[in-house]
């Protein structure tokens, strides 16, 4: 596969580590109520969608950046790949 | 002897060959098969099963018979195409899976009892009685199976692989392929044209056609001429593109010294992974058979491999000088006829199973006429030829046979898509759903005549093109004529006898009935209970007309009965050219440590530990056991000092304003309290509460720390602690980079370590008062070298780390060793380092399985509940909270004897089961401190169980022994030693 | 100055060389290396005059050069600085950012052609996967290699560096000689 | 109809015309007392059970495609028992008694050929944690030895032991373990099912599930609804997929696996033996050709196909370790949808709705499992209580904090 990395253009993946779902991203608040359940949901449950998945890579071997990808489970199609940094910071304003 | 007038071989250049040992003549441009051919040589293997007499079917890849062993010795090959072997001088080759000679096989008798071989029928039998399975049925299925064998010799040639790119991909070189090739060439694109055979030009080499008046092989040459002074087309025969992977990466394989007697100084094969913006699928056609009763003799070959051998090689199968037969379907047949003719070749004429057809030329046609069956052991003799129900024998030499054409799909359904039916065609052609970028083109996409094809891989690559924006020129193509193609759906000639579909697993029309009748109808049943299209060619020429059958028997139409799935590789390809060629030692880079060469110099053995090489020990002349050497080592840093590189475990930088803040969310204990000047030993948990990783934090500055993790985590970590930054609290400041191999690291250890560390370092007082255990300075040693020291201790004694810029590790070690002569200073490995660390009970990779829990570790009070760190909340839930093991020391009752790692652990007197297993022994060493051996291991309720008496029980290696409970910390349990 | 004596990253005194063909090898130990990130929301310093590049890009500049390694982060490099403290250097000509030292971390592979650019792109197609329209003069990037992470640094058509772990040094070495006696041997 | 030797030779002299269908084609009927959702291994393993062994007999299997088309008719068909943890052992080692009687069982030669598996060691680390896992074998009353280098240079002269990156310093052999053949799996069972009266129903995909008031009634399928009193999912690799139509988020992802075969070649490799410095695995098919595999590609994926660098790694491992295989030829490559659950251990459990069960999260290993699996999830089914042998598999492990992870890798499935 080829990851269309937003600063430096389609890269092989094996420079890339895979970690999984993206919703890793939204670890939740360890000081609210039920924290340990919604922790158990975070770490353990997964959509697993056939279709649509946005999912983290990290380019370790290349410039250590971590993307979400969004990418067709069935196709394997890419549909686009953003900075982790750039996603974490459109959600913050 | 049959050589026919023309051809593409080189007359002035004959190569010997040997075929099971006889000795023969070729020429240059032969393959094995036309070589064979030439020579008379027509019965060159057995089939699978019935081990049928078999001889070459077709002229490419896709051969079901024809398989040798080519080469000998070490470099023998199994199932080699002879159809695709080129010819070289001093070739040789062998028949396989036959017992006694290839003429006369023993197995041979296989045919005889091929009614007890219907398919399936090994799943119906062989069941009692049961042992039998396993000593008797199975060895002797497994003996007759197989085809060739493997010499059981490594590999002796050299492989290579590489990387391409290019703007458009052309996967063959025939007539659409070179079109394609010469437009995107003009275009300026970067173009690769990769072509399985060794000379370009497809089945304009096989066939009579003409190109502007001139022979095709004329046009082909102009056009590779040109494409091959072209700076942005790289040509590469000999190459076949074998898989289609995701995102426009093709995977192919060059044989770069397949033709050659050996490779020499080069590569045999190189695997090439080509990244392609676009590609043109212009692989081309492949010929399909009409299954009539006893068609698999020697002499009987797909119509288009005999205008081949005939146009291209210039030879001609079977009995010279009898008389050539075709059987059809169609038009495309009678070129056959016609180009054979014209060779002079005698012929019997053309059996056309339509009513009306026509003839092409002056030769006999028997019209609405079948194939019903034929004769000769070893080679066809004779056909029967039926017409209205009146069956004629009549002598034949040879028989071509004519089913229509399949495109060669293969490669556009790499992505499961499937290729859609053609009811003009009577065939099936590339779906839309293939491949992203992947254009067929030319007879692969059905466009099968010459002209249709020249235009066509145009088309193709000039819309391929154009997907990328980039504009092709007009190309002018040569003036051609498209031979007629008119063809009758007519599949197979029914009949009693056996009428074989897949060859070379002797797959018959019974077999397909059979299947039908026992419910195994849908084709991927077919294909699984019959075995048909499962063996080395993949049912190129078989699959289509046995689905054509199926779909006859139940009713349905071909489009429903559908296609099995095709699945790279297109053709076979070798072991060794996938594994890359990095093989042996290289098969994975070794990391070398600073102090490699001096270790090695000093004697040292060296293991590995991932991709490290450390130094295990450093044996002494003299020393004929390693634990003397161990033992001495180990006793020489309680006693003395000793000196090990540490280099390997990981280190990261880490810096920013908020860095200690960072560190605190990482680690589970408390970091952001660690005053400048300070290391803390520090847990790492995973997000689900369970130990990850443990290391020593040291704070350089402010906002400066450096991270310590175990060797075998510091990728792993340092990718998680980017996570953690820039996935989870990209708000903080924080900077970080692995400076592993930028330091070497040299632990000093033993109560004399201060004394010779003073002896190097400038101007720096290491009394316990200005430096105390857990201290860190930046300063220089031996006249102004930058250092940095740590005062940590894995083995429990006064110890230090050192660490120097790495290009010096090794003249340091050699230093210390000089310094510290008189202090006794001894260099020692990571045995020694592991019996140092299990006196002391410090946890490595044995006791952090990932599967252990801090509290396991007694360290249950590091993860602190006053702020979040990950990992904190869930190693808060109630299976980890009620983990009771708890690591303990062990040490033998009664007579001293190693207590096996690994072994389990049982209250004296239970029952050894897993109910009662109470735990198991994680590491374990004999201990020259304790003078006994000792081991480390997780015990239910562990620590509160110190002196009790329990079993270590090793049942797999037949052994039991009592051993008692300790602490884990073997040595100075107070930790005075290393606070002096 | 100390007087222990450094090794190269190949354990020798001094740095080796190798000819294949058109294609030379030779090692770098004289390469002062350290990394530079900017502090959040910090702007770009320009050490030794560099004009520090962006994605993919190298700059070389009369005495250092730089390539871009991540996002606000870059590798500086000095020609005969591997034995100096070439971070403290670097602190006082770049301040306000994190200055990590690599000198060490790293061995520098310089990879020089006498027969032009060609002969570097087939060399590399034996061992990257990078395409080579990505990998001109004045480009650099990280990428595999033989198991390993390298950065490749296009100096001009005819000289790229390759520079990995040091501790790789040996089975890089060999990677590279390996596969350039195929090619020109 | 009884299959036998007898039975094959008659029919070899009778123009093999008395044979008959290995199963029916019914049209599923308005409603069963269980629904198996997914015809794979496990499915008709549970169903054969229902029938054989708890008398439930109005049992329907539903499948999407045609019978055996998942990971029961694409996977490298090893079968072993040699785990560490206790949540598992018992569990593989009951699968292994169930494999030694197989045949018998179903009267259909699966070909269970108990050749043995060799799992390679190349630190002494990591032969201390094989010996820890040996001994856990024989605590659960299987069998297992540790082999030394001169051992296996006997039983597997053919490994690389004089020129190794990774030096071989011995294995853990178990010589019950050793493969079956794969389709011959699904089709004994289906055949044996069918005959005690279940329905086997092909080209029948589930799309819904009926629910009324927290209980399951029925199912929705491409062939109408069918009622059902209790719905049991074996559906491997699209078990997400499946329970998401129930509501269920699960704690498995859906990961590639790819497998290979080589040409058919003569008897050269005896048993299983596993890299333990690389990620390949070879067995030795009847028919010849050698079938191995690796490790996952590595990313989420339900396309049953994979990308060149697994194979690229995968047979670099095998040339490694075994170099006289250079000269064969990869003849094909496949995939299958692997449910790769976060502790790389399966679920056999009720789900919170009434009347549906579940059975799933296998990752790689699932085939060896398939005649437990059957049996525990039809006691399951009929019982309504986990079999003794799969008590650790319940989906509350993860919440609870009671994982069964071999690997001790976490919450991460493309490690497992
Ligand atoms: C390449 C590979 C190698 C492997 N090697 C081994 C090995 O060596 N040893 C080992 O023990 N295990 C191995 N496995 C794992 C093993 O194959 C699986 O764990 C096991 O087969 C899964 O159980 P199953 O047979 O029931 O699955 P499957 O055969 O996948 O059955 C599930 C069925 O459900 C059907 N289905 C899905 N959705 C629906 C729906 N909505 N409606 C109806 N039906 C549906 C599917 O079509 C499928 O037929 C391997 C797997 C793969 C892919
Ligand atoms: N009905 C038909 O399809 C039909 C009938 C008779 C003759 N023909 C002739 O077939 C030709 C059609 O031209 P074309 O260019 O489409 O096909 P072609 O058969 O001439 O060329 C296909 C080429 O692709 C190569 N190839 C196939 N698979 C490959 C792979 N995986 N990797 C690398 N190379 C691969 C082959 O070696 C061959 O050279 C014309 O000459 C026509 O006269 C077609
Ligand atoms: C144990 C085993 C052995 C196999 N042997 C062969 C073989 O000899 N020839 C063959 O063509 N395919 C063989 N296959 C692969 C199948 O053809 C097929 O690719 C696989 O079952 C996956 O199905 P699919 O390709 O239809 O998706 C084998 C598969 C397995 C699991
Ligand atoms: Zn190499």
């Amino acid at each position: 596969m080829l990851i269309p990395h937003p600063l430096l253009g389609p890269r092989d993946a094996q420079e890339f580590t895979y970690l999984g779902d993206a919703t890793l991203l939204d670890r939740p608040d360890p000081d609210a109520p039920g924290a340990e359940a919604a922790f158990c949901d975070y770490v353990f449950l997964r959509d697993n969608p056939a279709g649509v998945h946005r999912e983290l890579w990290f380019h370790e071997q290349g410039d250590r950046s971590w993307l979400v990808v969004t990418r067709d489970t069935v196709t394997h199609e890419i549909l686009g790949a953003e900075l982790v940094r750039d996603v974490r910071a459109g959600a913050r304003t | 002897m049959t050589r026919l007038t023309g051809g593409l071989i080189d007359r002035d250049t004959p190569l010997d060959f040997t075929f099971n040992g006889r000795s023969y003549t070729g020429f240059a441009g032969d393959t094995l098969a036309s070589a064979l051919m030439a020579n008379g040589v027509d019965l060159v293997g057995r089939s699978f099963k019935y081990h049928r007499p078999r001889g070459v079917f077709a002229a490419g890849s896709e051969e079901p018979n024809a398989l040798v062993t080519l080469r000998e010795g070490a470099r023998a090959e199994p199932n080699t195409r002879a159809t695709v072997a080129e010819l070289y001088a001093g070739l040789t080759a062998r028949s396989q899976n036959h017992v006694g000679t290839l003429e006369r096989d023993l197995l041979a008798v296989n045919d005889l009892l091929s009614p007890m071989f219907a398919a399936g029928f090994y799943y119906k039998t062989f069941m009692w009685p049961r042992a039998f399975w396993e000593k008797l049925y199975e060895p002797a299925i497994r003996r007759a199976a197989g085809l060739g064998a493997l010499s059981l010799e490594p590999d002796p040639d050299a492989y290579d692989k590489g990387f391409l790119h290019c703007d458009l991909l052309v996967i063959g070189a025939g007539a659409a392929g070179l079109a394609a090739a010469l437009t995107a060439g003009r275009a300026g694109a970067r173009v690769i044209l990769a072509d399985e055979d060794f000379r370009p030009g497809g089945r304009l080499l096989s066939e009579s056609d003409l190109l502007d008046e001139a022979p095709a092989s004329d046009w082909v040459a102009a056009v590779h001429a040109e494409l091959a002074a072209l700076p942005n087309v790289r040509i590469m025969p000999r190459t076949t593109v074998f898989g289609v992977y995701d995102h426009g990466i093709y995977g192919a394989v060059e044989r770069v010294a397949d033709h050659l007697p050996t490779p020499g100084d080069g590569v045999r094969q190189t695997l090439w992974r080509i990244t392609a913006k676009r590609a043109v699928l212009a692989a081309g056609a492949i010929e399909r058979h009409i299954p009539f009763a006893d068609n698999d003799r020697p002499g009987i070959l797909l119509a288009g491999a005999m205008r081949a051998y005939a146009n291209r090689w210039a030879t001609l199968p079977g009995r010279a000088g009898a008389p050539v037969a075709v059987f059809t379907n169609g038009d495309d047949g009678h070129r056959t006829a016609l180009d054979l003719r014209a060779k002079g070749v005698p012929l019997l004429g053309v059996v056309d199973t339509r009513e009306h057809a026509q003839a092409f030329g002056d030769y006999e046609v028997f019209r609405g006429a079948t194939v019903t069956g034929t004769r000769g052991r070893r080679g066809v003799t004779a056909i029967e030829i039926t017409r209205g129900g009146k069956a004629k024998w009549h002598d034949v030499g040879a028989l071509a046979v004519a089913g229509g054409w399949n495109p060669n799909v293969h490669l556009a359904s790499h992505h499961r898509g499937r290729p859609v039916w053609n009811p003009d065609l009577l065939a099936f052609v590339p779906g839309a759903d293939g491949p992203r970028g992947l254009f067929p083109a030319g007879a692969a996409a059905g466009q099968g005549g010459t002209g249709a094809a020249l235009a066509d891989g145009v088309r193709a690559a000039t819309a391929a093109l154009a997907d990328i924006g980039v504009t092709a020129p007009e190309v002018t193509l040569p003036a051609a004529t498209d031979f007629a193609s008119a063809q009758a759906a007519f599949w197979h000639v029914p009949g009693k006898r056996r009428a074989w579909v897949d060859f070379q697993n002797d797959v018959t029309v019974k077999d397909i009935t059979l299947a039908h009748n026992e419910n195994m109808r849908s084709v991927e049943h077919l294909k699984r209970w019959t075995t048909l299209g499962m063996a080395t060619d993949q049912g190129k020429t078989a699959n289509i007309s046995a689905l054509a059958v199926m779909a006859e028997i139940t009713g349905r139409t071909i489009p429903e009965t559908g296609t099995t799935v095709f699945r790279p590789p297109y053709t076979g390809v070798s072991l060794s050219v996938l594994g890359g060629g990095d093989t042996g030692k290289h098969f994975r880079p070794e990391r070398l440590t600073p102090t490699h060469d001096w270790a090695a110099a000093q004697g040292a053995t060296f293991t590995e530990v991932g991709a490290w090489l450390r130094a295990q020990m450093f044996p002494r002349a003299g020393e004929d056991h390693w634990r003397t050497t161990v033992d001495r080592e180990a006793r020489a840093v309680r006693s003395a000092v000793g000196i090990c590189d540490v280099t390997t475990l990981g280190k990261i930088d880490v810096q920013g304003t908020d860095a200690a803040e960072f560190l605190n969310r990482v680690y589970a204990n408390m970091m952001a309290t660690l005053k400048v000047g300070r290391v803390r030993y520090g847990l790492m948990l995973r997000e689900d509460g369970h130990l990850y990783d443990d290391g020593t934090c040291a704070r350089l500055g402010e906002d400066h720390f450096v991270v310590t993790t175990t060797t075998a985590n510091a990728g792993p970590v340092y990718r998680n602690m980017e996570f953690a930054h820039q996935c989870l609290w990209p708000e903080l400041d924080v900077q970080m980079i692995s400076t592993t191999d930028a330091w070497a690291q040299i632990a000093v250890a033993g109560p004399k370590s201060r004394t010779l560390l003073e002896r190097i370092v400038d101007d720096t007082d290491l009394s316990n008062e200005a430096f105390p255990f857990m201290a860190c300075a930046e300063l220089t040693i031996c006249d102004g070298l930058r250092a940095r020291l740590f005062r940590i201790s894995f083995s429990g004694e006064l110890a230090y780390e050192l660490a120097v810029p790495a290009r010096y590790g090794a003249a340091l070690m050699a230093r210390l060793m000089e310094a510290g002569e008189d202090l006794g200073v001894t260099p020692y490995g990571t045995e020694a380092l592991g019996v140092l660390r299990i006196e002391k009970g410090h946890a490595t990779g044995a006791e952090i399985t990932g599967q252990t829990t801090a509290s396991m570790l007694g360290l249950g009070k590091m993860v602190s509940v006053k702020k979040d760190s990950i990992g904190a909340v869930m190693s808060r839930r109630e299976g980890l909270a009620a983990e009771a093991r708890r690591l303990v020391g062990l040490k033998p009752v009664g007579d001293d004897a190693p207590i096996p790692a690994g072994s389990h652990l049982f209250i004296k007197g239970a029952s050894r089961t897993l109910e009662t297993d109470q735990g198991w022994v994680t590491s374990a060493c004999y201990s020259p401190g304790v003078g006994s051996h000792i081991a480390l291991g997780y015990l239910e309720h562990g620590d509160t169980r110190m002196g009790e008496v329990i079993v270590a029980a090793n049942p797999l290696e037949g052994q039991e022994m009592a051993v008692e409970v300790v602490s884990p910390h073997f040595v100075d349990p107070e930790g005075v030693r290393l606070r002096d | 100055m100390t007087d222990l004596t450094p090794v190269t990253a190949l354990g020798d005194a001094t740095a080796r060389q190798a000819r294949f063909g058109a294609l030379r090898l030779a090692e770098r130990p004289d390469v002062g290396l350290a990394s530079l990130a900017l502090r959040k929301g910090g702007s770009a310093p320009a050490p030794f005059g560099l004009v520090l590049p962006g994605p993919g890009k190298a700059v070389f500049g009369e005495k250092a050069s730089a390539y871009w390694t991540g996002p606000d982060q870059w590798m500086i490099e000095v020609p005969g600085q591997g034995t100096g403290d070439f971070a403290a250097a670097l602190r006082e000509v770049a301040p306000g950012v994190s200055i990590t030292e690599q000198t060490d971390g790293f061995t520098v592979f310089e990879v020089t052609s006498d027969s032009g650019g060609a002969s570097i792109d087939a060399l590399m197609a034996k061992l990257v996967n990078v395409d080579p329209a990505a990998l001109g003069p004045g480009r650099a990037t990280r990428t595999g290699l033989h198991h390993m992470t390298v950065f490749l640094v296009r100096r001009s058509q005819d000289r790229l560096d390759v520079i990995a772990m040091r501790s790789f040094a040996r089975a890089l070495w060999h990677a590279l000689s390996v596969a350039a006696e195929r090619l020109e041997g | 109809m009884k299959f036998s030797g007898l039975r094959v030779v008659k029919e070899a002299l009778t123009g093999h015309r008395g044979w008959t269908p290995l199963w029916r084609n019914p049209d599923p009927k308005p409603a069963y007392d269980v629904i198996i959702v997914g015809g794979g291994g496990h499915g008709l393993a549970t169903a054969y059970t229902l029938a054989a062994t708890y008398g439930i007999t109005n049992v329907a299997v539903l499948e999407k495609g045609w019978l055996g088309s998942g990971n029961i008719g694409r996977n490298t068909t090893i079968i072993r028992s040699n785990y560490l943890l206790p949540g598992n052992q018992p569990f593989y080692e009951f699968s292994m008694k169930l494999w030694e009687r197989q045949e018998q069982d179903l009267n259909f030669n699966s070909m269970v050929s108990q050749r043995g598996i060799i799992n390679l060691f190349h630190t002494d680390g990591q032969r201390d944690a094989y010996r820890r896992r040996g001994n856990a074998m024989h605590l659960s009353g299987a069998d297992g030895r540790l082999l030394s280098r001169e051992e296996l240079r006997e039983k597997v002269p053919f490994l690389n032991f004089d020129n190794a990156r990774f030096p071989i310093k011995g294995g853990l052999m178990q010589s019950r373990a050793g493969t079956a053949r794969h389709d011959g799996v699904a089709w004994g069972y289906a055949r044996a099912a069918d005959q005690r009266g279940v329905d086997i129903i092909q080209n029948c995909e589930v799309t819904g599930f009926r629910m009324e008031a927290g209980r399951v009634t029925g199912v929705e399928t491409t062939r109408g609804t069918i009622g059902a009193n209790k719905v049991g999912v074996a559906v491997a690799g699209s078990s997400s997929r499946v329970m998401a139509m129930a509501g269920m988020r699960l704690p498995i992802e859906s990961h590639v696996l790819q497998a290979f075969v080589s040409e058919g070649l003569k008897p050269t490799i005896p048993g299983v033996v596993t890299f333990g410095a690389g990620h390949f695995y070879v067995s030795q098919s009847d028919k010849g050709g050698l079938v191995f595999g690796g490790d996952l590609d590595g990313y989420n994926s339900y396309a049953q196909r994979g990308g060149l660098p697994t194979v690229e790694d995968v047979i670099e491992g095998g040339m490694a370790l075994m170099p006289m295989i250079g000269r064969a030829r990869l003849l094909r490559s496949w995939g299958g949808i692997m449910d790769m659950s976060m502790d790389g251990s399966p679920i056999i459990d009720r789900t919170h709705i009434d009347g549906l069960y579940f059975n799933g999260g296998w990752c790689y290993g699932g085939f060896k499992a398939t005649p437990a699996s059957g049996y525990a999830f039809a006691h399951l089914l009929a019982t309504d209580t986990p079999h003794e042998t799969a008590r650790a598999y319940r989906f509350d492990r993860f919440a609870r904090g009671l994982v069964v992870d071999e690997k001790g890798v976490g919450a991460q499935p493309n490690l497992h």
